[in-house]
């Protein structure tokens, strides 16, 4: 077997070092009650190129293709990966280290968490990032219960029903076991989180929106933050799209407190949904109660710069079970995609495909509306948007699946009183062809 | 050769990816919610690339040589499971699209749901936790729900002092207070000791085996009996779970929830520090508790199900850290039943062989017959007033990563290593002279051993002066 | 343009410096009359994502895809290469570094290239063995080339007519502006060289044949040694399928003074026939006559062993008109790809791997047989044979190109007696379900 | 970290790669044919992964990187081409099939032929010759089908001093005696000179423009027609062809026949000395001598035309080096004509910058306007009894590639620095700081340049030794 080295003269060289003359002389230790008495039922070895056959199976029962076109967003968005990032990302200096227990002979994933770090808080306008938690979803839960930790008294918090339904899910969960209550609040008309009736009565220790939200809305974040800090609450700030902040006012330029949120736009593929990247930061005051890890910048002792895992004071290691949070492996590697996207793009980049995501949504917007369709929310969006169709969208959907086109996330499933509207999202991966041939296809 | 940081490089105006032209007209987003954009460098194609080049050169990985960062399972990452879960039909797949169009994807998840049950002996799984710690907090979860369910809230939880650093902070969450036991004096649990704190307070236990000394906890039948009468559960933690492929039966041992970390024993690469995947591993009583959707298959078609009342819930946005579960169901099947036993008989093989080795050399906790993984200390080192963590910057300098050190906390100035099984006897064998030298350099040359490492881009770094004036963004 | 980092800015700062104030000020020294004074009629400049749709178009275009199974050889082989081997030598310290001029600095490429030479040499049994040629055909025409300059006064080559006719016809393009004459050898009718008449009247510098020949014939190179050497003349063995090695006796150990051929079956990819590597190796006494670089192990300043560029002066830097060839570049990252491809197999594995293309070649030649196909030569062959078809073959070709199977080659075209006789080539990649398709089809 | 040569590693029985299952019975090949098999070492996926993980971290690339080899144009290389060059639809092709099946690829050599005209001027292109000096060959082959097809053999050739090294043994294998011409005060080749030496023997004459002094050859126009006057052609050695794109016509200069190097000009990588590319472009009245077949288009289809009476015929067994192509086209197809021209523009401002930066520094040949490359020499330094090669190694320590040394041989002791568009002015300005200290040190510790290297796995090596005892094979 081409990953097992050793020869059987190598075993029983090592047999009679160890001075046993089997295996089952080096699993003495293990009582015949606990042992596995039968064959794994697994199928029998691959070679390489059987396992090829087999991924090439795999690939034949799907039937949406690489070809296809896909306007479905709602958490996982295709974007243009340029062909540098797997080239880099692949070598294995990178890919097969571990954690930087020892950062001298690791200053490369140090350096490029730190950068992550940095141009992630620039991004998000937080004073400080980690570097990652697993996804955006549980980053978010992982951001009320910091929230919990930092409001102290307060058994409550309130998120908004426009943020990610899977994300309210896995906030449910993460509170499950817990004493604290989780609060809904309404959307309004116009798609926006309604905060009217927030009062410090409330006893909310957090207060998360999502923006753009599940529906594309980009809420209203300074008034937002007025609001949920004159309730005496923090603002939690969640996206799944970061892209938005190459056009949009950043989450913590707006006033919130803690920003989290997913970053697999940020150069990562959809990969029916994983491995992406959660991302969190907050302001200086709250670096203590951060879960996850950080990396710091420090000296050698000839004076140089390096880089180093630092405030593990927060993690299992040392403080166990009064840890901030249980996290320790993260998304590693995707935090250093990310970075690396977000340094091929830069300032001027982000800011123009952040407008072109944006003019593209606008156009099918505008023509599914002139085909018909009614806009679920008035709210300005981004690259996201919900329409309501007068008939069946079904079998359009279809015609449209067999040209080549995802298009439309039906949200029925999700919202008691959408049944018959989809969420759309555009992305620059769409043409103006692929936009009028979904904009025709509803006029039929 | 240096390499300034991000935003020290870079002119306005440069740009290291495409960006479309636009084929649609302008549009206007209201000025009151338009911001200036993040302040992020403009740099080439050139600079970006050779910028991570860089970084990557001052990285050790496990293609560079041996890493026998003990409980970390370092093994050699196959390229092809690279390659697969870097295809176009698997990058592409959305998770958000009706089952009809995921057939392929799903079912990748579905057969690696059952390698895994076989694999452990338990007989259900979900692979949506994204690395260990996520997994053991679904099995808190699991545990949580499930005495919810039977209307008792527990509130305590024995975890013994050889377990994974992450199990108490994972129970904590759950709203567990950690009961410490203390292992016995040949390194492994008590009997006696675990029937004296278990009770009906007790949640379960949590045990790690092999444990963090590499030894098998021989009594864990006895003390899941225990647990068990009691009305308690057992979590396993199978961290350590390439140790045991094919030799333990963890139904049999009387596990009722376990995790797995794919990116130890099923080879997915660490990426510097994840993602990993933590599936969670239950017995058939536990199923109905596994979070929420599973993959289902009626005959015909995979299903996604969602509608499962006992269910924990939805742990991750979508299905965990998908790319790192095909890479896994790659592995398996190359490897097949008998490798993966072979892999486990090999890895103990390779550990015990070093322990042999290295024991008149370093001190070694428990003479005892290890597992996946030998723990020695500095003990003999420290009359010549060299430490653990000098002798891991010197391994640094001959071009070994480190064993992993001061952990697990029950031995002072731990040296834990784990070879795994893909090191060859050469390998195993140059190792064991480079730390038998160094040994010798301890008594010879210890300033030798305090000034390493030397042959890095930075020398030994402050971690202090790091924590106490964190600077955490440039 | 991501490619070309200077701003505005930039170009102004280097102006000044230069005192120029514009590009046009530093293309003074071009003469008007030499200048470009169009645009270069080029299509625009792509975006990444342009160019992938362009390249998605032009493989919409191939009708036979990665996905058939293709039993035709005739100088490329189609075999399993692992993905290691584009894991590694995509690293770009390997690909995009130049020739080792530097050899300090490039002892990867060096003690890479020391190890292919000498995998080389143990897989043809020769004493030495050069750094790459282009290809297998070149190879051959410099290794006449180099015969001629051994044999000195002699003018004539002998080739067989069995040698790969793409070989022959580069062989006399690079022997049409000398006064040398090559004369062609028959074939008999078991399918190998006749050197029945072969005498040392003839004058030959040297005789080459190709083993296995371009019909798969092993030739016996026993014997053609020895009448060879009787006829006074060099023998140079040619070759296409290098994996040959691995089951039948190597050329050197038969006798071979050169052995020159197409290494493109080690690891490389077909690719529409290039990149290949030209493999050439001889007897050590002709060493100082061998072209092409070569790389030697020394010692540096503390005796510690490298490797270097060496024997230059055999090379156009130094003797200019007078080297042994003017070959310079040659075929670097693919000796390395084949090195690692020799490692990767082993000397166990290259026996198993030809023994099981020697097997199914046969596997499929038996059924041809039985299914009324004609063999045109009865001599041993290794995974390539010819089979004359009673009947026209060509239907049966379509159809079998319908299911997904390119098999035989038609060798009308190459030889003036062979019509309707087609050479197959059965790999380890071709299964037994493939092949009893054929067979099938061919039964009908 | 060192690494033993393969064979010094490895265990009988070990394997690196998976040998598929046979599924068809044994056959018998005939006992005296069944040699042994070679002597390979038996060795593991992951020995082989490590062994070309450390050879490939002792080399030094683009990447990592300026890499100013004068002459070689190392620009950066980019990775898209690199992954249409590996894509399946590529790489399976196979060049035996029939037109029909090969469109795609077919289209691709098309296309690029016709590209390549375009940035020449010239008009008819093969890309069959597989490097640079291939490239010439097909050159002086052509030249010599030429004269012969007017009945004249001829037997010399006029090569320059100033000439790409390879000339003129390319032209020697084609029978032609190569006639030096000395370059003038400036440089640059003498138009008498030329008109004296060029006769009705004389093939033609080579010219490299810009020439290696990295100067243009201002007379080339009147040169040209001297040599045409007296029935001879002209050759254009285009591996400086990064110098002049957009910017030079090589048909109004004159030129006939003219190669290029896909792997310099064109941005495809050298991979430590191949594969490269050379195509070879000519003037319609030659476009009948170039090699065959060539891909032609009759509106329709792609088909390969074999049948051409004057052409030299095949200089490859297929297509030349096929993937070369595929990145070269993928390359001009990302760049277009405005880019070209600007690669070429900033490639000169580039060397310009440090010429005029570097000069009071190191002793410049000739104080003219440079082209792409600047040559300068280590006559300053003799004094200091530093010389070129010191200056180079010094320089590796530094973290750069050093320049092309001791080539030209106009130039005793020459340092020929091209620094390619693709270096921004942050590098550049880096560069030439090191320089300057190097050049102070030569004058300071002379001593610190004699020892460099220092920083690599090896010390200086002995050339020497090498070629006087060849150890070729181990």
């Amino acid at each position: 077997m081409r990953y097992l080295p050793h020869t059987d003269e190598d075993i029983r060289t090592m047999f009679d070092t160890i001075g046993v003359s089997d295996f089952e002389g080096l699993f003495r230790t293990v009582p015949e009650s606990c042992r596995y008495d039968k064959e794994m039922k697994l199928p029998p070895p691959k070679t390489e190129w059987d396992l090829n056959s087999y991924m090439a199976e795999i690939k034949s029962m799907m039937k949406i293709t690489p070809e296809h076109a896909v306007l479905v967003g709602a958490g996982r968005y295709q974007h243009h990966i340029p062909s540098t990032i797997p080239a880099i990302m692949s070598r294995s200096e990178l890919i097969t280290a571990y954690t930087p227990y020892q950062p001298e002979m690791a200053q490369g994933t140090l350096q490029g968490l730190y950068e992550y770090q940095t141009l992630t808080a620039r991004l998000l306008g937080v004073d400080v990032a980690n570097a990652s938690m697993y996804d955006g979803a549980s980053a978010l839960a992982e951001a009320l219960l910091m929230g919990i930790r930092i409001g102290r008294k307060k058994k409550r918090v309130a998120v908004s029903k426009a943020i990610h339904p899977h994300y309210r899910a896995v906030v449910d969960t993460y509170f499950a076991p817990t004493e604290y209550e989780i609060v809904e609040l309404a959307v309004a008309e116009d798609g926006r989180t309604d905060l009217s009736s927030l009062s410090a009565e409330d006893g909310f220790a957090a207060v998360a929106l999502q923006s753009p939200n599940f529906f594309g809305v980009i809420e209203d974040m300074e008034k937002s933050a007025e609001a949920i800090h004159a309730a005496d609450s923090l603002f939690i700030a969640a996206f799944s799209e970061p892209l938005a902040f190459g056009l949009v006012k950043s989450p913590g330029s707006c006033g919130a407190d803690i920003v989290c949120g997913e970053g697999q736009s940020l150069g990562i593929p959809v990969s029916f949904g994983g491995p992406g990247l959660g991302m969190f930061g907050c302001r200086d005051k709250f670096v203590r109660n951060l879960p996850g890890r950080l990396v710091g910048e420090t000296r050698d002792l000839e004076g140089k710069r390096g880089y180093v895992l630092t405030l593990s004071t927060r993690e299992q290691h040392i403080r166990r079970e009064k840890a901030t949070s249980n996290i320790c492996s993260n998304q590693g590697i995707c935090t250093l995609t990310a970075a690396m996207y977000m340094a091929s793009l830069g300032g001027t980049g982000i800011r123009k495909l952040a407008k072109l995501n944006f003019d593209k949504a606008e156009y099918l917007k505008a023509g599914l509306q002139q085909a018909g369709a009614t806009l679920c929310h008035d709210a300005p969006t981004f690259n996201e948007f919900a329409v309501r169709f007068d008939s069946d969208f079904k079998p359009v959907q279809k015609s449209l699946m067999e040209q080549g086109i995802a298009a439309g996330l039906n949200l029925s499933g999700f919202y008691d009183d959408m049944d018959n509207c989809y969420l759309f999202c555009v992305t620059e991966t769409a043409s103006k062809d692929v936009l009028d041939t979904v904009i025709k296809e509803v006029k039929k | 050769m240096e390499e300034p940081l991000l935003w020290e490089k870079g002119r306005p105006g440069r740009n290291g990816m495409s960006i479309p032209d636009s084929d649609v007209p302008d549009a206007q987003l209201a000025a009151d919610l338009c911001g200036e954009g993040p302040d992020f460098p403009d740099l080439s194609e050139v600079d970006v690339v050779r910028h991570y080049t860089r970084l990557s050169q001052w990285n050790f990985g496990v293609d560079t040589g041996m890493y026998p960062l003990g409980s970390c399972t370092m093994k050699y990452n196959p390229k092809i499971n690279e390659k697969h879960a870097a295809s176009e039909g698997i990058t592409s797949a959305h998770p958000m699209l009706d089952d009809e169009y995921c057939q392929g994807t799903l079912r990748i998840i579905y057969e690696l749901q059952n390698y895994l049950a076989a694999i452990t002996g338990l007989d259900a799984v979900s692979v949506q936790p994204a690395a260990g710690a996520h997994g053991e907090l679904a099995g808190m979860l699991i545990f949580a729900a499930y005495h919810k369910s039977r209307g008792k809230k527990r509130n305590k939880i024995l975890i013994p002092d050889t377990a994974h650093g992450t199990n108490p902070a994972s129970a904590a969450l759950c709203g567990y207070k950690p009961v410490s036991i203390k292992s016995g004096p040949r390194g492994i649990l008590d009997v006696d000791q675990v029937r004296e704190l278990m009770d009906e307070e007790c949640a379960g236990i949590m045990i790690t085996n092999p444990n963090t000394l590499g030894l098998f906890e021989e009594n864990i039948r006895e003390i899941a009996q225990i647990v068990h009468e009691k009305g308690g559960l057992v979590y396993g933690d199978g961290a350590n779970m390439n140790a045991v492929m094919g030799i333990v039966d963890m139904k049999k041992c009387g596990v009722d929830v376990l995790h797995l970390n794919l990116h130890k024993t099923f080879s997915t690469p660490h990426g510097g520090g994840g993602p990993g995947s933590g599936p969670v591993c239950v017995v058939e009583e536990l199923a109905g508790f596994l979070p929420s959707p599973r993959v289902v298959f009626d005959g015909e078609q995979y299903r996604l199900e969602d509608e499962r009342p006992e269910s924990i819930g939805r742990m991750h946005c979508f299905h965990g850290n998908y790319g790192v579960l095909v890479r896994a169901l790659c592995y398996i099947l190359t490897m097949g039943a008998e490798n993966l036993k072979k892999a486990t008989q090999y890895a103990v093989l390779n550990a015990c062989y070093i322990k042999v080795k290295l024991k008149n050399h370093l001190h070694l906790a428990y003479d005892r017959p290890c597992m996946h993984e030998a723990v020695f200390s500095d003990k003999k080192q420290q009359e010549y007033k060299v430490t653990t963590l000098d002798i891991a910057k010197r391994l640094m300098d001959s071009g070994y990563h480190p064993p992993t050190i001061y952990f697990p906390l029950v031995v002072h100035g731990a040296i834990m290593i784990e070879p795994t099984e893909t090191e060859s006897l050469e390998e195993l064998d140059t190792f064991i002279e480079v730390v038998k030298e160094i040994v010798a350099e301890a008594k010879s040359d210890a300033e030798l051993l305090k000034n390493a490492p030397q042959r890095f881009k930075v020398k030994r770094l402050d971690e202090t002066q790091a924590a106490r004036q964190p600077c955490l963004c440039g």
